[in-house]
Formats: C-alpha cells, structure tokens, sequence
C-alpha cells in the first residue's frame, strides 16, 4: 500500500462482537495469525453495532492501519464503512460474515451459514423422521445470520407437512435467555420432540433446560457453530447435531491474504466459500 | 409507614392479579404446578439482585454494576471450582470446594459493591458514575478472566445448587426465600434499616441526627455487591457453565422491578416487598409472552405496554384511596 | 455552664460569627436574640456539632471541648431543636422520634410495640394528636414542631438548644411548651431559647444574650431589662410597631367570593360555604386557631386545590375562574405562602432567579439585566441580608428568605396580596419593615388577605378581620370589636 | 447561577484537559486534526441525545427511550425515503424526498417523547418507567417496521447528511453545533430555561410561582424525543442504511455524559455546557482507547477507570474552592 516502508505494516482486527465466544475466536485467531505471519495487530470490538463500527474505521484509517481482517455486523450497515477504508487504500477482508457488495470488500472470506442449516434442516428430518412437533430458538432480532440459519433451515423443513414448528422465540445467542425460554417453551407444548437452535451456546441452554426438565430423552436438540461443548455433548449422545464452522481457517486464509497483499498481490477471488460440516453421532469422532 | 407500605403493596398486587387473570384465563399451561415453580425458578436471580438493589435505592443511590458483577463473580466461582487458584511464584495449586468457591464469589462480590460505596462516600461520586464505572470495569475482568470463552461443565454437585428440588421446591427459590426473610427483617427490624430510609428521605437531617450515613453506605452497596454474586452462582449452576457476559443488562431488569413495585428512585420510599411483587410481574409476563408464543417482535410492544399499564393501575388506585 | 470564648464562624464572603462571648446560665432559660441573620442558629449549630471549622473555644462545665460530629455533643448531654427542621417526611412519628436510639429487644431486633408506646407518652405530652404510625411528612408544619420538640423531650440532654421553637405554634401550644420547658428547668436542665417573639421571652427566660452582626452586644438578666431595651440592643435603634392609623379601604370590590366549599365530595368539607368580600386598598385579616383552614382558604383562592373545590368568585367586579395558580398570578394575585422550604423558593438557585420565577411567562425571553436590576432593588428596599443577589437561597437565614418570598410575589406588582403568616421567624425590625409594606403597598390600592396567627399583629394591622374555625367563618370583626380577647373567643369551636 | 455552572463548566474542562494531553504524549496521531474530526463526527449523534435529555433530567426525570426512539426513527426514515407510505386502501402512494423523510422522522420523535412527557403528568408515573416502556414499546416497532432487516442504499443525497464537509467542518458537527447553540440558549436565555431549572429544584415552589409544569414537561419530553430523532437520522445516514437495533444501550452513555457534565440526577442542577464536555470525555476516550491499541477486554476496565478518575478529580477541585 502507501505506507513508507521504514515502519512495518499494521493489521486492524474488527469483529462484530467479542460477546459470543465464537467470535473471540474468530478474532483472536485472526490476531494470531496475523502475528504469527509477523505482523502487528490489533482486535477491535464493533459490540454489534454499525455505528460503532463506523467510529473504528474512522479510527483505524486515521491511525495508520494497512489492512482490515473485517467481520461485519451487517450485510447493509458496514458496506459504507468498507468503502471509506477503500478510498483510504486500505484493503479490507471480510470474514464469516457477507457485505451485499461484490465490489467493496478485497475478498470475502465466507462461512456459509445457509447451507450449513439445509444441512442440518436435512439432519433434522432425518432424525426425527419427517414428524412431530418442534421449537426453534432464533439468535438475535435484527442480526443477519439469525435469518440467514433459520431460512436455511426452514427451506428444508418446511416441506414436511408432518413436522409442526410449535413456537419461536429469541434467545439472543445467550444461553441463559436460551434455558428460560426453553423452560417456558416446553411448558407451553408438552409434546416437543425437536429444538433448532440459531447457535450451539443457545443449544446448549436449551439442553441444559431439557435435562432438568428429564426430557432428555424425548426432545432432540440441534445447534450450529460446532463449538468444542457440543461436540462433546454430540459424542455422548446428549446433543444431536450441530454445523461446524471454521474460524480459523477463515481467519488464517484472511491474514494470509493481507499479508499478500502487502507483498504486492492484487487480485483476490470475491468468494471464498469455506464449508459448514455437519457434525453429527457419526461424524463426531473427527472433529 | 407501615400502614403504607402495606397499602402500596396491594396496590401493585392488583396489577399483578389482573395480568395473572388474563394469562390463565388465556393460556391453560399457565397456571400449572409445574410452571409456575418454573416462574418462580427464573425470577430467583432478578430477585436477588432486585432486593439487595432495593436497599441501595432506598438510601436515594443506584447500583449499575448488579449485572456485571454477577457475570465477574459467576465466572470466579466457575474457574476456582474448575482449575482451582495458582500461585506459579510459590510453587502452589489451592483446589476449591462447592461451598468454598460459592464463598469466594460472594467475597468478590461484596468487595467490588463496598468498593462502590467507598468511591462513593469518599470522593462524594454520584452513585450513578461510581456504579456505572464499576459495571465496565467488572465486565472487562470477567471477560480478562474467562477470555471470553465459557467455563463449562463444572460437576454434578454444583449444578445442583440450581436444578435439585428440596422439600417440593426449587432450590433457587428456597435461595430467594431466605434472602427476602433476611432482607425484610434488615430493612423493617433493625435500625440499619431505619438508617437506610432516613438517609433517603433527608439525608442531611440524617447527617445532622449523627447517623452513620458512610458506614450504611458501604454496607448497602456491599450488600448489593453480595446479592448480585450469589445471583452469579445461581446463574452459573443452573447452566452449569459460567458465561463471561452473563448478566448484561440484568440492573435494568432489576431496577425495573423495584421502580414498579413502587419504590422511589429518589429515595426513602418503598419496601422489599414492593420489589418482589415488581420482579414477579416482569417474570410473570415473560413466562405469559412465551407461553402465547407471542411473535419476539410484538413481545417488546405488549411487555412495555403492559408494565405502563400495571403501574398506571397502581396510580389510579393510590388516588382513590 | 455552657460557654464560648472568641468564637468565629467564616461562611465564604460572611462572618457569620465575630469573636462571640457567651455564658449560659446553667438550670436557667437563656433567651438568645439578634436580627434575622445575627448569627444565632449558626452559633447554636457549632454548639450542637453540626457546623465544623470555628475558631475560638467552647466549653462545657469549664472544660474546653470539641465536638467532632453531632453524635459526640450529643453524648456531651446537648439536645437541639433546628429551626429548619430535621424531620424525616417518609419515616412515622415513632420512627422519627427514636432514629439512632433505636430499642432493641434481646434478639437484637427492634422493639417496635416498646417504642410505640413512649411514642404514645412523648405525643401526649407535647400535645400532638396522631398515632406514632402517622408519616411526619403528613403532619403540619406546627405538629412537626412540636415532634422536634418531643425528640429534645425524649433525649435526655442537660442542655437543651431551641432555635425558633414557637415560630410555628399556636398560642396554647406555645402555653404548652413553656409548662415544659418550666418542668425541664426543675430537674436542673440549661435551656437556650431563640425566639423572635419578645413577650413570650419575657414569660419564659431569666437571662438574655444579644448578638448582632455575628457580634456578641449585651447580655444580663431579664428582669432589669425592657423591650425597647433589647430591641435598641439588636438593631442599634428603638423599633415601636405602630398600629395602622387610618384605613385605606376603597369602595371598589378586588375580591368577591361566593359559595367556596372544599372537598365537597366528602362527608366533612375542609372549607364550607365561606363567602365574604374585600375591597381595594383594604387589609383583610385571617384569624383561628391551628388547622382551623386559613392556609387552605388562601391556598384555594389561588387555585392550587382547583380539582376539589367549588368556588364562585368575582376579581375586580369580574366573574372568572381559577384552575391553577397561574390563573390567579393572571389575575394580578400573590401568595406568600406559609412554608418556606416545602413551597416557597427554589433554595439551590439565587436570588435573582427565584425573584424572577413569578414574574415569567413560558416563551419570553430571560432580561438578565432587567432581573438583576429588580432583584438588587428588592434586596435594598427589603434590606435582605446576603453578599449579594448572586448568592443562592438555602444559604440566607431564614428570616431572609421570607424577605426574598416577599420580595419575588411584590415583583409581580399583586392588586391582590394574599399574605399566609408572613412575619414567622423574621425578626422585630424586619417585621416593622413588612407592616410599613402592607401599610405602603395597601395605600397605593392593593388588597392584602392577612392570614396570622399572632394576635398583636393583627390588630394592629388589619382593618376587618375574618375568624375561622373549623373551615367556617364563624364572625366576622371591625372597629372597637376587633380586640384580642374578641379574636380568641370567636376563634374557638361553638359546642 | 450563572457564576457557579461556569464554575463547574471549569472543572470538567480539567479532567477532559488532563486527559487530552495524556493522549497527546503517548499517541502522536491524537491530536491531528484528521482524527480530531473524527471524534468530533463521531460523539454528535451522543451529544444530540445527551443535551435533549439534559434538559429533562433538569426537571429530575430521565428518559430511556432515547436509544429507542433513534432506532425507530432511523428505521422511519430510511423506509419513507426507500419505499414511500402506501395507503392500499384508497390506492395512493406517497414519495418522500430526503427532507419530508427527515422531518417525519423528527416529527416521530418527537410525538412519542411527547407522549412520554403525557404519560408522565396524567398518570403521575415515574418518568423511569414511562420511558423504560417507551423503550421497549419503540424497540418493538422498530423491529415490526424494519421485521429485523436493516433498510439500506438510500441514495447519495441522504447519505451527505453524515458524510459531507461544510466549510471545512463535518455536516454532523454543524448540525450538532447549531443545536447546542440552539439549548444553550433555552436554558440560559428563555423563561423556559429557567422553568426548567425551577421544577427540578422545588417543584412544589415552581407549582406555587405559576409555572406551566405539566406544558414544560411536556416540551422537555418532546424535544427529547425530537433530538434522539435528529440522532437516529445521522445515524442512519452515516450508514447509509437503518438497522432495527439502532441506538441500542445509547441511553447509558448519554446519561454518563450528562452526570459526568456535573449535572445532578435529582434535578435543578447542571447545564448543558457539562454535558459537552462529558461528552466529549467518553468520545475521546473511545478514540484515545483505540488509538492506543489497547485490548477490547483491557479497553472496558480502562475506560471505567478513567471516568472515575475524571469524575474524582473534579470533585476534588469542587471541594478546593
Ligand atoms: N452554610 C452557610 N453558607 C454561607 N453563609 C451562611 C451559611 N449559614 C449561614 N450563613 C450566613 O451566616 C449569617 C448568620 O446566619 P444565621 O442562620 O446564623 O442567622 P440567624 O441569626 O439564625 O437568623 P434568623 O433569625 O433569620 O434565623 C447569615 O448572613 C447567613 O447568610
Ligand atoms: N396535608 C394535609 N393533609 C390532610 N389534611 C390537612 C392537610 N393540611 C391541612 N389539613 C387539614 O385541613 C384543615 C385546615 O388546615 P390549615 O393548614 O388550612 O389551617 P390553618 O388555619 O392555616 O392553620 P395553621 O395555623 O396551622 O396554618 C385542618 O383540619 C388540617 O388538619
Ligand atoms: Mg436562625
Ligand atoms: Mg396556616
């Protein structure tokens, strides 16, 4: 870029939120690499909120950063501020999350939350053999991978006229909102036999209410995200599936590229697709 | 006092009746056994922070930091039971009970609330800032502390704390109970609990009268301070994991309930069991909201105009009277 | 007993207290005078603990002492009755009454049916008729007085400190207190009595001190002294109250008022059917006895209980209707009001702020000159004791702030004054200055309603006298009729 | 009066000063002037909502709904200049253009802090609870409004309102600008001003003075309302696109920079020249933090510390004069 050679280059870490875990995940890894490759960085937190991600940018351009390592709060809401980082000359990659944009980003690094829920929509009906009664716990009203999951899901589900969806309520990705709202749930439908879950902490919440409630045997949980406790949990046989994602390779495959790009790389592919596994009884042993 | 508080508490009862009517006339899960020990079982950890809260804002105060400190003290009683304490300097691993990293967190707990009240008496602080301070402070050590990942599976005996049943009831609510007893009496038979109303009522009379208005204060906030961590190892043991954001926005909730179980914010007025009656609501109509599987969107709507409501029904009473 | 030697008190831009020599008389009541802003509450609150950071000495039985806080001269056996009171609004008689001293029974609990009882003991005996569960916030201003009073009675002291006890009292009740202060004297306790009322000093005190301009004067014995002599002593000058020669009363009606009944709904009306008119330039005197519904009379003439009241009422020969009290400041009313603190001023904002208040319409533009100019104008005309017009309420004596309440209702240039104790705790001069007002302003047309409670003044001052009792008026007195004794037997309730 | 808020007005200014040159020696990228526009633009939108609520929290109230109330106007507004308003039943649709969307939004605004300000006078509900409802009430629509999508591509007009220079000055940093001149006149230059300052002082003395408490209210509540609209519209257009949770937890910082301005929460004390500088306090903190390259974690303890300080050390230097 146009640094002056003398100082290293400076690598700016933003993620959506360091309030879940998988994400201080993402952004740690993200931060690790980026060192490891010898560079210095520096995590920002957009604490789920275009705004605040505007002021970082703002920030960051101002302070000298070379490249953005970019997970965005909104597929809409951030494609101004990538734009802004453009017109400064700073190369911006997008991890996880999409920006509606084919031409703002430098490349987008992408983990593909809609057709990781088909899959699991598919394991679902599978697992409960395309009848009964279900619940769904959705993330965070306004978040766009609450939307993205629960369309992926649903577009599978949906077609079975068996499987009736009994209630849907958020649970803001927090896994005690999750527990309550399961508790409530189950007292309200007696009979479910399925809870999706817009991520794995929400389902292990979720769990953690159905086994107090002794239901452990009845209802079937699904999550997403593939966080270490639920692989666990799918290994005991207590949780049934769940999609994996993979941070760290999304946040390797970003950090390489910035690195790239200050080695005078300048084309990237827009898409880098980096695939959900399903991770279920039988898959579990891998991950 | 006593004749009206009595009469503030069957005010915001009415309210509390009237939505009670509604749900179970409109939902037949509602009033069942089995959910409504679930209501009671959610309730426990607003309860807590609500009433040792309560006292804070009878003294004209306000404690923020009730969330925060519950996510810190959750996660230490989490990472003492799990990995213990180490001393790398000394050579030295302590392992930590059930009972003794409850009380570790309880310790924590209470000195980030008396540290509250120093900050507060010492620099004459506005509570709001001192609290508000401390809430992004405790945040910022609970996720130094966790990393920000979960501290997870933490034993059978611990979870207990918060899933075991004790004589036909939930071991929270029996948590809770003893707490209200235990606050109830502080604030309507002993003299802490006279000094606590009448520094919120004039504080500068109270001054004059040779009321020990620091020492109340540090012991309020303190309090609050050992609430919120016993609410953080509720919170902790029902999930079996500590979360480090566990507790965002949880002084909001709580100090919801106390405002509509009408105590003042400006001091004085208002009693525990004000508290209780606006804690259950808020639980109440969450329970209900779910229940009717009320769409997320239109549950804001219908919860906020339902607390507006509760507490204008109140008003109007208070009037006829 | 109890003295101080060289005492100074520096407020910022006041010395409150000059180097002031004082001995209490011990087992004697001490009259302790000065005008409004002498210093005497300030030199009874070092004596009490409350204020810190005098120079000079106090001592107690020859002792030299110090009192750190209230708690250690209250343990030195000293009691004080504040004369802006330090009652608790949200916390009941009994609560008030031992805050601090709590009774606890052997579980370390209190002991509340113990309690309740010496409640029931110290009530009776200053004569306040309510239950010890009664919140003081809904007591009157007398009966709260008269709480302080059984907190002084309950506490023990040997020397007991009483800044401006009777300023709210009516006359039996003051007879009360005296009877009290009698029996406190005969176990051998010291009393120091502030009052700006002279003969009930004459009554009750052996010894007097004088202070002016935070200076100590004269001190002596009672008995060898007169009035015009402590009065020469306070101000430096004789002061007589002259009672109103000549009547200034017009044949123009200001007020006319019909059919005024408050809290119709209930079984027993606070005011009932009252009626009666005045006329401009003229001085209407409000006489009764405690509660007899004076201050809710005047308060429902401004229109401040517009929900419960019924009322016709005709200003300046006109019908209109008053729903709030900007109606009444609409139509050219004012009222002082009987409560400095609760309702009267603004006390964290300044002089000129609070002279303004009445005068204001929402969407005018302020005219900081124009304010300052009226403010300063009042706080000379009124002589108003302060550093300047910048100074903030809360922190003028009390006297003076009833000067700036005047100050900011003659602002809005009244025709109708309607006036609720306005000489309470002021001193002898500055109540001179307010009778020469009424006289000066009820000269110039205004017609001032007169609610008071001190016979003298009244008298002295007014030129028909409505009697009240029970929230009726129950006669009404002129010419050779309007005599104290007529006054304080049409006052009382015809059984 | 006068006297002593500049009195005050000084003090903050040595805790913001200390702060700005501690910055300016360990960071040689603070004091550019690029990055002080940056926290200029980047506090307006909090400053818009802390000198509304100002104003009520003079009167003693509070408003919580002003995070809430700039989502759903930003969400409003964003809708009439995307979509329009269709009336299907008598088959007409209005356009908007970027002012008549901007005004609606304000109008918005402001009919539901009047509304507030309503709730609060009829009923004699606290104004805690009247706005905590507001809040969720508001949050709701928002949320129905947008059904959880944000509404983006605005057009290039409406995306100036953020982004343009004027005059070598952001536009946000004029509009706020000309705001602030705009409440520092209310309330050191009209009778409303000093009504304001009258009722959160003594409202029962206020009451007796013949102030219009209930149309004051009234106003402070709407302009209020009106401000976090005016906030939600820059909001909106520095994104170019309105998210349904817009202005979420907005209400705690304008409240912090309020009390850390030195204004009371018990009314009748402060100004809006505080609430400035406590605003520009948080603001270059934020930038201070990030320019540091302090970790997010370390980042919240930080910053909790450093309001206290700046707290503390005011209230030293209060006592020292
Ligand atoms: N806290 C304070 N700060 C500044 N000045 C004060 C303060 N308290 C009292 N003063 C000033 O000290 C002087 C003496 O006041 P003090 O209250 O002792 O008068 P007083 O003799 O009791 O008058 P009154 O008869 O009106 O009650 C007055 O000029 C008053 O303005
Ligand atoms: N706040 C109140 N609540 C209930 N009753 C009240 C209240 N204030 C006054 N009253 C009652 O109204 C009646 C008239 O009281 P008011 O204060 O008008 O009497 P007053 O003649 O002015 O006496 P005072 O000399 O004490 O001022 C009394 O019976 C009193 O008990
Ligand atoms: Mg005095
Ligand atoms: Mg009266």
């Amino acid at each position: 870029s146009s640094k002056e050679s003398t100082e290293k280059p400076k690598i700016a870490v933003v993620i959506s939120t360091l309030n879940n875990p998988w994400f201080v995940v993402l952004g740690e890894s993200a931060v690790q690499q980026a060192e490891k490759l010898g560079y210095e960085a520096k995590l920002f937190d957009s604490q789920n909120n275009p705004a605040v991600e505007s002021d970082h940018f703002e920030n960051l351009i101002s302070s000298g950063f070379d490249a953005i390592l970019f997970n965005p709060t909104d597929a809409d809401g951030s494609i101004a501020n990538i734009l802004k980082a453009k017109e400064a000359g700073i190369p911006v990659f997008c991890m996880d999350r999409e920006v509606n944009s084919n031409d703002a980003a430098t490349s987008q690094i992408l983990s593909d939350n809609y057709t990781g829920c088909v899959a699991i929509g598919v394991e679902f009906v599978k697992q409960l053999h395309g009848k009964g009664n279900y619940v769904e716990i959705l993330g965070l009203a306004g978040d766009n991978n609450t939307y993205a999951r629960s369309n992926g899901f649903h577009t599978v589900v949906d077609k079975f006229k068996g499987l009736k969806l009994l209630g849907q309520q958020n649970g803001d990705f927090d896994r005690n909102k999750a527990m309550e709202v399961m508790e409530s749930m189950m007292q309200a439908n007696p009979s479910i036999q399925g809870v999706f879950c817009g991520n794995d902490a929400m389902a292990l919440g979720a769990f953690q209410a159905i086994q107090s409630a002794g239901k452990s045997e009845q209802i079937k949980v699904f999550g997403f995200d593939g966080a270490d406790e639920v692989v666990q949990k799918i290994k005991e046989g207590k949780i049934v599936a769940t999609g994996m994602q993979y941070p760290k390779v999304m946040a390797k495959t970003a950090a390489t590229f910035a690195v790239e790009f200050f080695k005078g790389r300048k084309s990237f592919p827009q898409h880098i697709p980096v695939g959900v596994n399903l991770v279920n009884a039988k898959t579990a042993k891998h991950f | 006092m006593i004749s009206n508080s009595l009469l503030k508490k069957s005010q915001s009862l009415i309210a509390l009746f009237l939505l009670m009517v509604v749900l179970s006339v409109v939902s037949d899960k509602f009033l069942t056994t089995g959910n409504l020990w679930n209501v009671l079982r959610q309730i426990s950890v607003n309860l807590c922070l609500s009433i040792g809260m309560t006292l804070v804002i009878l003294t004209a105060g306000i404690d923020l930091s009730v969330g925060a400190i519950l996510g810190l003290s959750g996660a230490i009683c989490a990472g003492l039971l799990k990995f213990g304490l180490a001393f790398p300097a000394l050579d030295l691993w302590v392992g930590f009970t059930v009972l003794g990293a409850t009380l570790a967190a309880i310790l924590v707990g209470t000195s980030l609330g008396f540290f509250n009240g120093w900050v507060i008496t010492r620099f004459s602080v506005p509570p709001f800032v001192a609290t508000l301070s401390m809430l992004t402070i405790a945040r910022g050590l609970s996720f130094l502390y966790t990393q920000g990942q979960p501290i997870s599976d933490l034993g059978t005996d611990f979870e207990q704390i918060g899933a075991a049943w004790l004589l036909g009831v939930p071991v929270p609510v029996w948590i809770s109970a003893c707490l209200i007893l235990v606050f109830v009496v502080i604030t309507n038979r002993t003299s802490l609990g006279r000094f606590i109303y009448a520094i919120g009522g004039n504080e500068k009379a109270a001054l004059v009268s040779g009321i020990p208005i620091k020492q109340v204060k540090w012991l309020v906030y303190a309090l609050s301070g050992a609430m919120a961590a016993i609410g953080g190892v509720l919170v902790t043991s029902r999930l079996n994991s500590a979360q480090p954001n566990a507790g965002m926005n949880y002084e909001l909730d709580s100090i919801a309930a106390i405002v509509i179980g009408g105590t003042s914010l400006s001091g004085g007025q208002g009693s525990i069991k004000g508290t209780i009656i606006g804690a259950i609501l808020i639980g109440v109509l969450n329970n209900g909201l779910v229940l009717l599987n009320v769409s997320p969107f239109w549950q804001q709507v219908v919860k906020g105009l339902v607390i507006l409501l509760a507490v204008i029904v109140d008003k109007m009473n208070q009037k006829s009277n | 007993m109890l003295a101080v030697h060289n005492l100074t008190m520096e407020f910022p831009g006041v010395k409150a207290l000059d180097a002031v020599n004082l001995s209490f008389q011990a087992g004697k009541v001490n009259a302790l005078l000065g005008e409004n802003g002498a210093g005497k509450s300030t030199l009874l609150k070092i004596l009490s603990g409350v204020n810190q950071g005098y120079q000079g000495e106090i001592r107690l039985l020859d002792q030299v002492i110090t009192f750190a806080d209230t708690k250690a001269s209250q343990a030195a056996g000293i009691a004080i009755i504040h004369q802006e009171l330090n009652l608790f609004p949200n916390l009941s008689i009994c609560e008030n009454l031992f805050l601090g001293k709590e009774l606890t029974n052997s579980w370390g609990l209190l002991d509340r049916a113990a309690m309740d009882r010496i409640c029931v003991e110290l009530l009776a005996e200053v004569g306040v008729n309510a239950s010890p569960a009664t919140l003081v916030g809904e007591l009157k201003l007398s009966e709260q007085q008269l709480v302080e009073i059984a907190k002084a009675l309950h506490s023990q002291a040997s020397v007991i400190l009483m800044d401006e006890p009777t300023s709210a009292l009516s006359d039996q009740e003051i007879d009360r207190l005296h009877a009290l202060i009698r029996r406190w004297q005969a176990e051998g306790k010291t009393i120091v009595y502030i009052s700006h009322k002279m003969e009930e000093l004459f009554r009750i005190s052996e010894y007097f001190h004088v202070l002016r301009d935070g200076k100590s004067i004269a001190a002596g014995e009672m008995k060898d002294t007169s009035e015009e002599a402590l009065i020469a002593f306070m101000v430096g000058r004789n002061v007589i109250i002259e009672p109103k020669a000549e009547s200034f009363a017009r044949e123009a009606l200001a007020i006319e008022v019909k059919a005024l009944t408050l809290g119709a709904s209930d079984a027993k009306p606070r005011l009932h059917n009252i009626q009666f008119k005045a006329h401009q330039g003229e001085i209407l005197g409000l006489y009764g006895l405690m509660g007899a519904g004076r201050t809710e009379l005047l308060e429902t003439l401004f229109g401040m209980h517009a929900s419960e009241a019924s009322m016709d009422i005709q200003i300046h020969g006109k019908p209109c209707s008053i729903q709030c009290p900007a109606d009444a400041i609409g139509h050219q009313i004012a009222f002082v009001t009987e409560d400095r603190k609760k309702d009267g001023l603004v006390m964290d904002q300044d002089l000129a702020f609070n002279i303004s208040l009445p005068s204001l319409h929402l969407g005018d533009w302020l005219q900081a000159d124009k304010d300052a100019e009226l403010a300063e104008k009042y706080r000379q005309d009124l002589r108003i004791k302060s550093a300047s017009i910048e100074q903030l309420c809360g922190k003028l004596s009390g006297g003076n702030q009833q000067k700036v309440i005047l100050a900011k209702w003659l602002a809005t240039k009244p025709t109708i004054l309607l006036l609720d104790e306005p000489t309470r705790g002021i001193d002898i001069q500055a109540k001179d200055e307010i009778y020469q007002l009424m006289k000066q302003i009820a000269a110039e047309g205004t017609c001032i309603l007169f609610a008071s409670s001190e016979i003298p003044e009244i008298v002295a001052l007014a030129d028909r006298v409505l009697v009240m009792c029970q929230g009726q008026i129950q006669a009404e007195l002129t010419g050779s009729h309007l005599n104290a004794s007529n006054l304080l037997k049409e006052a009382l309730p015809i059984l």
